[in-house]
């Protein structure tokens, strides 16, 4: 009688707060099976950010620091400088990292932080219901955008990725996505490789992850898998920026 | 006169709108009325409750902290606001989501399996509508046009054509 | 009557009734149980005939709330 | 006067600066405010004006900055943790004398804590949570009627001192829907704003808003020039609610919505022929201490009931000055002092003085 | 003890830090203290430990959490429109209860001001300048020796108390160069920090530093934890000097380089068989208060001398309590009061109640 | 007698502030010379960074506001969305643009704001004695990287024109220098179009100014203008990364 | 001896001597004036040999200062 | 005894560093001592100055407001210094750079074109040593022996092979 498939010892066994199919929970899987994998559990120290993940320190079962919104790369810096020889991951939503924490990010990422970031790119504000995130598309109609994003006036979605390619610093950059089975493998090996750049010493490394949002986009979860398949992916083409040939 | 009235259970029931419908329909009746929901960061799938007074005199606190009448949609709103309930008040369940009885023996009760009488009447949405019409009869708070009209006010236009059927439901509720 | 061996495991209270592993059991085995409701208030999820199921894990891993476990 | 509504809290804020001819919002979303940038996002653009949300409560303060140095009438809201992040903009602004209007939907701190009601953010507003020596006009309304009536005379005292004026509530005011009336046609206080930068046209020297001053006379000099400004908006801007304060044997201080509590335990205690007086600052800065003045004479003691660990208390001492004994009652974290916990309380200290 | 030698003040706190074992510093430069992270930068690297420049300091503070809750002695500092920027994370390390050090090299405002010495940032360093109810020790040094001493100190009691620190200096004591004489060793508070994320080495349960509570139960009692560890702090850790206090007509409070400008006075007044006494407050928060008990029962009245538009005189106030009248002189812009100044004030007051 | 050159009328006829041979004058210069060149003065409102420039509301002509160190990009988005019709420009130095307020300035982008950015990247902090920028160059000393800086610890520099590029609200994008006459002519030629790119309201418009610090560098003015050419032009390529094309 | 006409302007209270025109006038006829100190304290630039100046305003286009006109 | 001495010039002249060896000088001398610079976000071609005090006694405020010396290396500082001497007191000039005669009558004043006498000693930038000799041929408040120690402690290892020429220097404005 083989074990296909059970939950990992770095997820701690209780239920999540997240709302019916959101897919915060797969990548909190991911992330719990990679840290299995690595067998680096008692070496590892997340940083939780302010968004629907905000308690997730309840959820791994390694050292946690919550931190403030938009801080997580700062805080993670911290206990990265004090602790070289730990792995330490933030995770983050959209708000968290490409709204109040730019400038965050955007260091952590120059600096070439040894760190490794697990973005959740669900285009919204989760947690706060529902208002226009930095990679709301053009068009999507949110609480604080109820006309629908106008480029002209709220501008346009930022490719977080993209951006953090161009930073010498930035080691590994990812885009992944979790609609499918296939891409939750392909996310998997992402973030697996993510940490194993840090790891290694490479410098900054990042994994974008297309999430959903059922709650507040008002959809339910399996037609916002195929929203994030039909909507998000043509935004936000998925694959490596950056690192893909490091040796790990 | 003054009722303060809790209404509580599942996120999904209805149960901030059937208290704003509520408090709407005094106002209407120029009495003074307060509607306070309970917000937190976990309102999705979680509990959800709100306070309504409704008073002749100018309303206090909108906190309330000791009931005349509850509304209880499921078994941890029972638990949580069984006890506060004032002497002598009213507490209606929904006896096809709450498992357990009423405890309480100083206190009017009824249990209204709520839920498949009003879906009977077509819509199991509407059993907040059913035990408000049994909170109304109960305790003359407002008179059921008021309520019409606060539901006509409070409910976009292409809902509507729901309006009698509410109405119909609420009228059970009453009569149950 | 042939004995099925369970290969696939619900906690069913920790399901949410999200309906993810429906969409994507290949054999269309996993189906919402409209008859019981957990604690949460969920329908929760199962599958019926254990039997047709291959134990591809796709239930498992697409489950948000990890309540899936899968055997072989 | 229209007719009646039934609005939250959050909304009437909205509708109000709206009404006082706001037209420029900026703001991050923070529970449990967001109703007001909500409301501002539809409502805004209907009006002609303009709905921003920023990347962070520091972008959207400066914004204000920016747009109330322009000349526009102009407000942003936040909660707590989001308003620690304004400090710096919010001090720079009281020294650039820039007109405008804060919410702050206080929730319960420290740290990110919880989102539930709380009062534990006054210091930050009366004292000064930014640096240097700067005072913000703090406003505390207790139902949505004043809230409404509250907002509107906000702008009006922003623009007529060219200061900031904060609008001080909690969850359970943004929140709770009451009928709120709204006037036909507000009063609107005006100003041409000849020192706005709306571009020279060529016609004069050029405007500049800028809150450096690198010789220290000249700052001290512009330091002097803001406190004699806060001296007047003390002498004319104290707004204060007495309510059975005469003669009554104790005075209890309390605002926004533990006020509203209050008043329930004077009902209360007046059934037990125990005189409770409240003193409800409407405006926490200035703090209405004249107010303490007569009643030290006749009261045996002072109470201040607060959503905090203490703080309004150290006001009402400094304006009791040793006279009577002034006495604290604080719940935190989101607690909401009962009316038969307060009224336990005011028993206990009349007893205690032999009452 | 060392040989002494001449060192600017902000070289002596970075020097200090270091002796007391501080590995960790996070700073973003600002006048007038960039010279600590200019001796950090320099300095930390020989001795194993780690500088890093944030990119703002909303950054710095937010490392000091992720450096402090991984169990480091750690630093940041800044000047006042920094702080304010620090507000947000102030709050939070506060209900997380991360001990660390932060240095305000005070300079004036509001806004960006200028430069020069100030002590404007009084009210937001002991009333709360972030969110919530929460305190920090606050030290005020008054010459380099102190400075270094009580630079060591903070870091004691930052790790014994799971408290945030604050040493309040101004750019006098951070530019100035005076004798400092460092001993051969310092006296380490040691702490095993079991409640650090360190990585659970799978021996654990794992940690976690949060500054979240949801159900307000739980947060209001991790609340009232908080104040009564402020109240153990306020009863074991006041530090005063009272030089000359005891018979004095008049007892002058101040604080830093402003309280040896009045000892100077102090002089002065001597000469003229004036007994003028001064209450030196060296934690700001906790503030002396007791001093003022025993002073009221003599001294004629109480001047609180400042580097602001008056801040502390308020903590002076509650201190005498109705007492004996209490007086005020403030300078502000970096304008510092001349010893002629303040002496004119004292025998003005003194004058005037018949002195 | 034709006058060649003259100090153009948007330029206040004071002495400035700055260094001998400092280049945020010659910058100072250009644009004012653009004011006067697109007329419009009086219909223009600038706001001041800190950093070096930061009483430059002093040097201009036009309407001014001093903004908090980093945040001239929210201050002038608030300028500007209460007066869509006036020219707003923001005046940046690198830490303030590159550091404090690199949240502010990707967003302003992002937004698509119709407003300028002068940037003027001198790889330090010049106003508070010399401290390492986001954008000092690898092995460059400065007071906080006294050994040199190290991408190990410190990281690598920002190129603010690639990083800003990303994003789509940025109409037009342009690195230019200011150490010789060429340079000179072309950099104003790129503010020139900058503004216009606002005035036509294609979106964001930044044109960064690699530009010395001859008191900080420690160096002399005209050996300066040789590192720039030598140091900094191999690591920050001159020339369009965007919006060459726009018709204005 | 003939007379010379003015090309290039110098306002020497404003320079800061900083010898960027210096560096860059193809006639090579700006120099530091090594004789006099302006109320700055800095020496300032100057022409020597107006006659050879070519008006290429190169100096005036390099200066900080705008310190120089440039007629033709 | 006590000395409250204002050094103020250009930036650039050596005034920070002249204030900082006199305070070092002072203090090897267990001298109380203090040095306190003027800063400011335009101190570059700016004036610069710094207050020292070396006294018997403990140093009060280190801020200078009534000096017993005045070193003014410009005209700027002589205006802005001159007034507040302490009458009885010493002003020193530089006559090199200050264009004018110092005004007060009750204090001692010496006028020495320092930068040229320095300079004809082989190096203008001695002009501060030049003037803090006479200073300490006035005032007797540090040995130069001390002075000499303290230029070796201050001084980096390379610019060393200087102290002799800068000792000449002082000597010559003690002798001046
Ligand atoms: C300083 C501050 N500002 C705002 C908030 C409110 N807030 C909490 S979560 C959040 C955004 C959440 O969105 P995202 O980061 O996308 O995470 P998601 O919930 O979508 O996973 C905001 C604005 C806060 N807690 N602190
Ligand atoms: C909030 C805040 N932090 C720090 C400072 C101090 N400060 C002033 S200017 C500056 C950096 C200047 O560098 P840059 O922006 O590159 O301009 P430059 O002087 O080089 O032109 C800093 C850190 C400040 N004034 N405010
Ligand atoms: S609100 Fe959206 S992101 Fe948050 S838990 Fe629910 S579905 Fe997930
Ligand atoms: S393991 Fe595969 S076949 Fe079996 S139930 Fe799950 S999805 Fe269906
Ligand atoms: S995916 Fe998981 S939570 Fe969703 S219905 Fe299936 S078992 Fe339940
Ligand atoms: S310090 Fe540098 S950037 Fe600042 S004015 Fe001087 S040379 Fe220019
Ligand atoms: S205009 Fe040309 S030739 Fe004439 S002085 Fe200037 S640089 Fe030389
Ligand atoms: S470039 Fe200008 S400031 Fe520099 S030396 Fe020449 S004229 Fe003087
Ligand atoms: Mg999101
Ligand atoms: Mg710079």
């Amino acid at each position: 009688m083989a074990v296909v498939f059970d939950r990992p010892h770095a997820l701690v066994d209780v239920s999540m707060h997240y709302c019916p199919g959101c897919t915060h929970g797969i990548v909190h899987r991911l992330v719990a099976e990679v840290i299995d994998e690595l067998n680096i559990e008692g070496t590892t120290i997340g940083v939780s950010p302010v968004g629907c993940a905000y308690n997730n320190y309840l959820y791994f079962n390694c050292d946690m620091q919550q931190a403030a919104h938009g801080r997580a790369p700062a805080v993670a810096t911290g206990v990265k400088r004090v602790h070289p020889d730990k792995v330490v991951f933030t995770y983050q939503g959209d708000g968290d990292l490409a709204a109040i924490g730019t400038a965050e990010i955007v260091h952590a990422a120059a600096r070439g932080e040894k760190i490794t970031t697990v973005f959740i790119n669900n285009a919204i504000y989760g947690m706060t219901s529902g208002q226009m995130a930095p990679t709301t598309l053009v068009g999507q109609v949110t609480t604080t955008s109820p006309y629908g994003r106008k480029p002209e006036i709220q501008g346009y979605p930022i490719r977080v990725c993209e951006m953090l390619s161009t930073l010498t610093g930035a080691a590994f950059v990812e885009r992944v996505s979790v609609h499918d089975i296939k891409n939750i493998r392909n996310a998997k090996k992402a973030i697996k490789k993510a940490f194993q750049v840090q790891q290694k010493g490479y410098g900054f490394s990042i994994v974008e992850v297309l999430s959903t949002c059922p709650t507040n986009w008002g959809i339910n979860p399996v037609d916002a898998m195929k929203w994030v398949q039909d909507k998000m992916i043509p935004y936000y083409p998925l694959g490596n920026f950056k690192g893909a040939d490091l040796e790990v | 006169m003054e009722q303060k009235i809790i209404i509580a259970g599942f996120g999904g029931q209805g149960i901030l709108s059937a208290g704003r419908f509520l408090a709407y329909a005094g106002m209407l009746e120029d009495k003074n009325v307060s509607w306070l929901p309970s917000y937190g960061p976990e309102m999705r799938g979680g509990t959800a409750n709100c306070c309504i007074i409704i008073s002749d005199e100018q309303v206090g606190s909108p906190i309330v902290n000791d009931p005349t009448a509850l509304i209880a949609m499921n078994t941890p709103s029972l638990d949580k606001f069984e006890k506060i309930v004032r002497p002598g008040g009213v507490i209606i369940v929904d006896s096809s989501l709450v498992g357990r009885q009423v405890n309480r023996e100083d206190v009017v009760t009824y249990a209204i399996p709520a839920t498949e009488l009003a879906s009977e009447a077509g819509n199991a949405t509407f059993a907040n509508i059913f035990l408000l019409g049994k909170l109304i009869a109960h305790t003359n708070i407002i008179k059921p046009e008021s309520f019409e009209l606060s539901l006509k006010h409070g409910l976009r236009e292409k809902y509507h054509h729901l309006i009698p059927e509410e109405m119909k439901v609420l009228r059970r509720g009453m009569e149950y | 009557m042939v004995m099925t061996k369970t290969k696939v495991f619900f906690r069913e209270d920790r399901c949410k009734g999200c309906e993810l592993c429906v969409s994507v059991c290949p054999k269309k085995i996993v189906i919402m149980r409209e008859d019981r409701l957990n604690e949460k208030g969920y329908h929760p999820a199962g599958v019926i005939e254990q039997d047709k199921c291959i134990s591809c894990a796709f239930c498992a891993t697409i489950c948000p709330d990890t309540v899936i476990r899968v055997e072989k | 006067m229209g007719k009646k509504v039934l609005m939250k809290g959050n909304e009437v804020i909205a509708e109000a600066a709206i009404r006082a001819g706001c037209t420029h919002y900026f703001g991050y979303p923070i529970t449990p405010q967001s109703d007001i940038a909500h409301y501002m996002a539809k409502q805004l653009p209907l009006v002609g004006g303009t709905f921003v949300q920023a990347e962070s409560e520091v972008a959207a303060i400066n914004m204000l900055y920016g747009a109330s140095g322009a000349g526009a009438r102009c407000m942003t809201s936040s909660s707590s943790p989001g308003i620690s992040l304004k400090q710096e903009g919010i001090s720079y602004m009281a020294c650039a004398e820039l007109p405008a209007v804060i919410v702050n939907i206080v929730r319960c701190g420290p740290g990110l804590g919880g989102i539930l009601p709380a009062q534990g953010d006054y210091f930050q507003a009366v004292k000064g949570g930014g640096h240097g020596d700067y005072k913000m006009v703090v406003l505390a309304p207790a139902n949505l009627q004043e809230l409404y009536e509250l907002t509107v005379e906000a702008f009006n005292i922003a623009d007529k001192y060219r200061t900031l004026v904060m609008i001080m509530g909690d969850g359970n005011l943004g929140q709770m829907m009451e009928p709120v009336q709204f006037k036909d046609q507000e009063d609107i206080y005006k100003d041409e704003k000849a020192w706005a930068t709306v571009g020279t046209g060529m016609k004069r020297k050029h405007n500049t808003i800028t809150s450096i001053y690198i010789e220290p006379e000249v700052l001290e000099a512009h330091n002097n020039k803001l406190q004699k400004k806060y001296a007047l908006i003390a002498e004319k801007e104290v707004r204060v609610e007495e309510f059975n304060t005469e003669n009554a044997d104790i005075i209890v201080t309390a605002y926004g919505t533990v006020a509203r509590i209050v008043k329930n335990v004077i009902k209360l205690a007046k059934k037990d022929n125990i005189n409770v007086g409240l003193i409800r600052p409407i405006t926490l800065w200035p703090f209405p201490s004249e107010a303490y003045v007569k009643c030290a004479e006749y009261a045996k003691a002072f109470l201040s009931v607060e959503l905090s660990a203490g703080q309004m208390v150290e006001d009402v001492r400094l304006a009791v000055n040793g006279k009577k004994p002034v006495y604290f009652h604080g719940r935190t974290g989101g607690m909401i002092p009962t009316e038969k916990e307060i009224y336990d309380k005011i028993k206990e200290i009349l007893e205690k003085l032999g009452g």
